[in-house]
């Protein structure tokens, strides 16, 4: 199956706050947790379009999320609210520091789930 | 009742000198002195070979606040040599120079101090402050709250406005719950704000058409007519320059004869252009003291080894990195006042730490009226308070400083007067340095004496030709009646009493100053303030 | 119907000029709030909550009971959380973990842990809000995406607000960001520089090497031209009073503690020139007053052990991401966090391993794996009490609606009292 | 076969798998040296938060030595060696963090693996793992001004981050790969790198000498712009290190001896009188 190498960037998100006070298993934050960011021009390129799932994995584990286009990403750059669903591609290795690498992960996109 | 006898008794406010006397506590105070064959004691301590002192007092130190906490988490690698254990009893913690806030509570209590009071409360944190000093157990304590470079304050004696700084000292007092005006470089902390300072007591701040001058005469002026039972506590300008007596000096006249109490005076008695030609001016800084009874003094003494430094005192922390190259905290307050970290070992071996170790000791020597000289560290900036019996022991005994002296560089020797400096305090007049002067200096009557009536803050240490060794840990130390401390253990985790003023003479400036407070602050001026509810024991003293 | 002031418990902002208008035990309307402190607000409905045992209905005495003997039965229990909660709260949790023995740490493990351990090597110049409001021309966001994370933050302290000292507001101030995305927040600056994932470090060394007047052989440096960082270098070293704001994209990037102590470094260099501080993004609301009540009652504040009666400090050793990933603890109480949906799952997974208490105000993650769970009212909402700003400043949390369940401090005294009846 | 019945040697072996980390600092030829077995047995030591007696967690053989045997998983046993002053500590196992940290003297041979803290601010002695080692290896704590200030670690396996951090004095060589921010903040001392590195080697340091071998390194780490070149020469300090540690017995190829190595200077940003010695094959 083809895919695309990808730096996944975590973050925060305002409708992720908002969802999250709405309630963690609310439709709001389900939603906006499992949407993944992509710039327009490697959505074009690679055939995506808003809403469309896409499986994203790396060493630590997978997941399907839902894609949103961006303005503000560039090329190479995958963005994904914090949640449980983005943490599952997360390396919990701390460089001894306590604190996981959650910005500029390593993955790969997969266009069919 | 407890009947504490045998004891030799030192209580200079009542004049009583190393008698053995019985003294009887009930109900945590002082109910009777001497013979008193009609009382039953359910408990009697033999103090037999033993002083019976008043709860020391602790005029000024860093024990709690922002200061203090960024202080604490700068230095992992302080607390690790000095870790303490919980025990069934007390909390755990760690210690050296910047102790946890229980470890604080326990080992002031168990060198007999009973009350601490926090140097630099800075306005818009003062619940910070009070929320640590909820959490130092044991000990009495009140907080000195930061003025010298409020922003209401500059602007109202620019306008020439002085009623309304008065009611606006007035209203922050209560409204902090501090205990009397703390200046910290005054003009200098708000023109650290753009990175600059003053450089003398006539420069004008950044901002406003005020001098340092100005702003003391005025605020000493206010606190003597609130009556505030404390002093104005003054950090004065150019702190640790070479050359700085000159200002400490102009800083003391300007309170013509309103009280005034210098504290550190140690970092503020140099004489010298540079580092290179430093010396001890504090001869030129006590003749003022000793000839101007307004004033009094704290020595700031330094002691050599490794500590943490922390004043509101911006620019100077930042000079301090400068010249240390260690790592330097900053943390500007806003619409009021600044503070600065630096950790810093003084060195044996230096020239300038060696001067700056013999100018505290020459000033408490030189004083003339033990009344108005208090022995402090400026914990932890001079060293952490735990080094006080070790001082007490330099001024009780030449020997012991003509030890010391042997060990510094020779060059020092000609920079200072310590050496020829024959005086050696008494027990009694250690007692009046530690005890009864502050006492007296915080404006309190049941406190820092023996006699009946008085709140039963009782220290009994152990007689020991090594005086060190006898002010390092209590044998039995009463606080309000309760043995709290044994063989300098502590037996039980009580909570002292926060002292406060509210001197009642705010006005309406509460409403005057509101618009403007919520246009340049980013609080609301009713989330401003204390609430009572922080204070577990509060206790407002009165003024006047 | 009657308005309360109120203080909103979201971000670090802490924003204490909310008013809410209230009526029969409903919010009808939040004045001041940003859209996440109204949504928090008015979607409060703590009533469907009871507490859990293995995820059945259970008594609180029952929870209480069963949570005391997890924690009893632990050899390396872990505390957990404490960023959502009042200072109060935050005291007990800390007398618990020494009493048990435990280790102690907070969700600042996983934001600005890596911002302590920076200024625990080199130190922070740093200041209050009020001062950026008041005299900042220069406001540097590094990494940080305030217009989305801390909403009000813009207008209320560091880009729109007229100040003492800058009576001109948004015209007195250049703004400039420097990310990876051209945030939210990038678009509402005057300059964006868009830096390459994982760089920043390399970034501020040149831009400290520039600072020292040294020559570069470079042209571009983390996809940045090396002219545009000289501009900023200028602009750093010619403001009146600058300020670098900086967040997560610091701190979780490859050199984590590393990039800030860098970060502190330029600001402190700075200072040569110019007034300059630094001021991290703390994200939940009392994550600050954690460090701060953690610190004075310990000495450190966070990464704590309690095992030998006193306390231990290593981030990396005692870090909960670590600890779970090592998987080292053989019990957990969690308070006012839900690491279940925000720690690495490889991380996270292990609490499914071992017995687990939860202690929130909501219906979380983590509540719904936990052992036993403890629903509580929620600080800043049905409880008042203390929690810190980002920049340390202690704020009132106000009470606005009841709540039927008892507080984090009151269940955490309820298992303590129940340990020490042994 | 193990140590049992030779002279002066006193073996441990943990009597069970540890789930919770220990802490053992006792575990130090300073105290076992003039100890009977029974009081080597009762020295303490903490399973999580339960204070317990050496004896209940080992098997121990033996007594009264400076020569102390470990053998078996002491993955989760901390702090072993810490603060020794002298003897040996040989480790047939892998061993926990912290290992040697702070020792003054003595030498810690270990033949597995080694966690992280690995002679952490260690003032003299030395340490030898076979295996490969976690984070910060002679590295100060957090909060200190300087790491390991004497003594010498030598690593045949990788290493992670920030090996000798603000080290002052002393030798680190590390034989397999390392991590991130080799000799970040150095002040001085030697760190010798045979094989790949992570990113950023000397941020920030002041004085001190890193040297990279590259060994199998196809993709060098770019240095930091704020180092720069300064000449490629034939570094006689190195060659009396390189031959020190061959003579200690750590793998050293003839041709490092006597090659030529590119010197850059940095961190600029700090006093920038540290230098980056890079093999030239």
């Amino acid at each position: 199956m083809k895919s695309w190498k990808f730096l996944l960037i975590t973050g925060r998100s305002l409708k992720q706050g908002q969802a999250a006070e709405q309630g963690k298993f609310s439709p709001e934050y389900i939603n906006e947790t499992t949407t993944v960011e992509i710039g327009k021009e490697d959505a074009e390129k690679l055939g995506l379009s808003d809403g469309m799932e896409v499986k994203l994995k790396n060493t630590c584990g997978e997941g399907i999320f839902h894609v949103r286009i961006s303005q503000g990403l560039p090329s190479g750059i995958l963005f994904i609210p914090y949640g449980p669903s983005a943490n599952l591609l997360i390396p919990a290795e701390t460089g001894g520091t306590g604190m996981p690498g959650c910005k500029g992960i390593d993955v790969e996109l997969l266009k069919e789930r | 009742m407890i009947r504490i006898t045998k004891g030799k008794v030192y209580d200079p406010i009542n004049g009583i000198n190393g008698k053995e006397l019985d003294i009887w506590v009930d109900g945590g105070k002082i109910v009777q002195v001497g013979d008193a064959p009609d009382l039953v004691a359910e408990r009697i301590i033999d103090a037999e070979g033993c002083i019976v002192m008043p709860g020391g007092i602790d005029i000024h130190s860093h024990i709690a606040g922002g200061k203090v906490n960024l202080g604490r988490k700068l230095r992992p690698e302080d607390h690790r040599k000095d870790v303490v254990p919980r025990t069934e009893t007390t909390r755990s913690g760690v210690g050296h120079s910047i102790p946890s806030t229980f470890v604080t509570g326990y080992r002031y209590a168990q060198m007999g101090y009973t009350m601490v009071m926090e140097a630099a409360m800075p306005p818009l944190t003062a619940k910070h402050t009070h929320e640590e000093l909820h959490d130092i157990p044991i000990i009495d304590k009140g907080s000195y709250t930061l003025m010298g470079n409020n922003h209401f304050i500059l602007k109202f004696i620019e306008k020439g406005e002085i009623e309304k700084v008065k009611s606006f000292i007035s209203w922050l007092l209560k409204t902090t719950k501090g205990y009397t005006i703390k200046i910290v470089n005054p003009c200098g902390v708000e023109s650290w704000k753009w990175g600059k300072n003053v450089e003398n007591i006539d420069q004008q701040a950044a901002d406003y058409a005020v001098t340092p001058r100005q702003l003391i005469s005025i605020l000493s002026q206010i606190a003597d007519e609130l009556g505030l039972p404390h002093s104005i506590h003054l950090h004065c300008n150019n702190i640790g320059v070479p050359g700085n007596y000159e200002t400490t000096v102009e800083s003391m006249k300007a309170t013509g004869t309103n009280r005034v109490h210098v504290t550190h005076a140690q970092f503020n008695s140099y004489g010298g252009k540079g580092w290179a030609d430093i010396h001890s001016k504090a001869r030129e800084v006590v003749e003022y003291v000793n000839e101007h009874p307004n004033v009094t003094f704290d020595a700031g003494q330094i002691v050599f080894g490794d500590t943490t430094t922390m004043t509101a005192d911006g620019p100077w922390q930042y000079r301090l990195y400068l010249l240390s190259g260690n790592k330097w905290v900053n943390a500007d307050v806003e619409m009021e006042t600044s503070a600065g970290i630096v950790p810093y070992t003084f060195r044996k071996k230096s020239l300038v730490n060696a001067v700056q170790w013999a100018i505290g000791l020459e000033l408490m020597l030189l004083a003339e009226d033990p009344w108005r000289a208090f022995m402090t560290t400026d914990h932890p900036n001079g060293g952490p308070f735990t080094f006080y019996p070790q001082i007490i022991k330099l001024l009780m005994s030449r020997a012991a400083r003509e030890e010391m002296i042997a060990q510094l560089p020779r060059r020092a020797l000609e920079r200072i007067s310590l050496p020829q400096i024959t005086r050696e305090y008494s027990l009694y007049e250690i007692a009046i340095i530690t005890r009864a002067a502050p006492s007296k200096l915080l404006g309190l009557h049941q406190k820092g004496h023996l006699g009946v009536g008085a709140d039963a803050d009782i220290a009994i240490y152990r007689e020991n030709p090594d005086v060190e060794k006898v002010f390092s840990s209590v044998q039995y130390l009463l606080k309000d009646g309760e043995v709290v401390v044994e063989n300098g253990i502590v037996l039980k985790s009580t909570s002292g009493r926060i002292l406060y003023v509210d001197p009642g003479e705010e006005g309406d400036i509460e409403e005057y100053i509101r618009e403007e407070f919520e246009k340049f602050y980013t609080v609301t001026l009713d989330g401003y303030g204390v609430p009572e509810n922080y204070l577990e024991r509060g206790e407002c003293v009165s003024c006047g | 119907m009657e308005t309360i002031s109120a203080t909103c418990p979201f971000c670090g902002c802490l924003c204490d000029d909310i008013q809410i208008v209230v009526e029969n035990g409903k919010v009808l309307e939040v004045k001041n709030g940003c859209s996440i402190s109204k949504t928090l607000f008015t979607h409060h409905d703590p009533d469907d909550l009871v507490p859990q045992i293995e995820g059945k209905k259970a008594s609180l005495e029952e929870a209480l009971d069963r949570a005391a003997s997890i924690i009893r039965q632990a050899r390396f229990p872990l505390v957990f959380g404490l960023s959502m909660t009042s200072c109060e709260a935050q005291r007990k949790a800390v007398e618990l973990a020494e009493f048990i023995g435990g280790n102690i740490d907070s969700t600042s493990t996983f934001c600005h842990g890596p911002t302590t351990l920076a200024m625990q090597s080199v130190g922070e110049p740093t200041c209050t809000l009020g001062e950026i409001k008041n005299r900042a021309d220069l406001v540097v966001f590094w990494g940080c995406n305030p217009v989305e994370a801390h909403p009000r933050h813009i207008a209320r302290y560091s880009v729109s607000p007229k100040g003492l000292f800058n009576p001109a507001g948004r015209r007195g101030r250049t703004v400039v960001t420097v990310d990876v995305r051209a945030t939210p927040t990038a678009r509402v600056s005057d300059i964006f520089l868009q830096i390459q994932p994982h760089k920043d470090y390399e970034v501020f060394e040149v831009l400290r090497a520039l600072l020292k007047g040294k020559d570069l052989r470079i042209d571009s440096v983390g996809g940045i031209p090396l002219d545009a960082l000289k501009d900023l270098v200028n602009k750093m070293k010619s403001c009146k009073f600058g300020i670098i704001l900086f967040g997560m994209g610091l701190t979780m990037t490859r050199g984590r503690h590393l990039n800030i102590e860098a970060a502190i470094s330029l600001v402190r260099d700075l200072n040569q020139f110019t007034k300059f501080l630094i001021i991290p993004m703390r994200g939940h609301y009392n994550v600050t007053g954690a460090d701060a009540v953690l610190t004075w009652q310990t000495g450190y504040p966070y990464a704590l052990n309690f095992s030998r009666g006193y306390p231990q400090y290593n981030p990396g050793e005692f870090t909960t991401v670590d600890l779970l990933r090592r998987k080292e603890v053989d019990a957990a109480l969690i308070l006012a966090s839900d690491p279940m949906a925000s720690l690495p799952r490889q991380a996270s997974s292990y609490l499914e391993e071992i017995p687990f208490v939860v202690l929130d105000c909501r219906k979380s993650y983590s509540a719904s794996f936990a052992t036993v769970f403890i629903p509580v009212a929620a600080s800043g909402v049905s409880i008042s009490g203390t929690a810190y700003r980002m920049d340390g400043v202690p704020v009132l949390l106000k009470k606005v609606l009841d709540s039927p369940h008892p507080t984090d401090e009151q269940v955490l005294d309820g298992i303590l009292k129940r340990l020490r009846q042994r | 076969m193990s140590g049992v019945g030779e002279m002066n040697e006193i073996l441990l072996r943990p009597k069970v798998e540890f789930d919770v980390p220990v802490e053992a600092e006792v575990i130090s030829p300073d105290l076992f040296a003039e100890k009977s077995h029974e009081e080597i047995g009762s020295l303490p030591v903490f399973l999580g938060n339960r204070k317990m007696c050496l004896k209940d967690l080992f098997e121990i053989e033996g007594q009264s030595s400076t020569n102390i045997v470990l053998e078996g998983d002491f993955s989760r046993v901390k702090k072993i060696g810490y603060g020794m002053s002298r003897g040996k500590i040989h480790i047939k196992g892998n061993v926990g963090m912290h290992t040697g940290a702070t020792m003054k003297g003595g030498e810690i041979i270990v033949e597995g693996d080694a966690m992280d803290w690995l002679g952490a601010e260690m003032n003299g002695g030395l340490i030898w793992v076979k295996g490969s080692v976690g984070h910060f290896a002679g590295a100060s704590y957090w909060g200190s001004k300087h790491g390991m200030n004497r003594g010498m670690i030598l690593i045949e396996g990788n290493t992670g981050n920030e090996v000798g951090k603000k080290m002052r004095r002393g030798t680190i060589a590390i034989k397999g790969k390392t991590g991130d921010f080799l000799g970040v903040g150095m002040i001085g001392g030697t760190i010798l790198a045979f094989s790949e590195t992570g990113e950023r080697p000397g941020a920030e340091m002041k004085r001190g000498s890193i040297v990279l071998f590259l060994e199998n390194c196809t993709n060098p780490p770019p240095l930091l712009p704020t180092f720069t070149y300064n000449c490629t020469y034939s570094p006689t300090f190195l060659r009396v290190y390189l031959k020190t540690l061959r003579k200690l017995g750590f793998p050293v190829k003839e041709e490092y001896i006597s090659g030529k190595y590119r010197r850059y200077n940095g961190d600029i940003v700090e006093l920038g009188k540290g230098e980056i010695l890079i093999y030239e094959p």
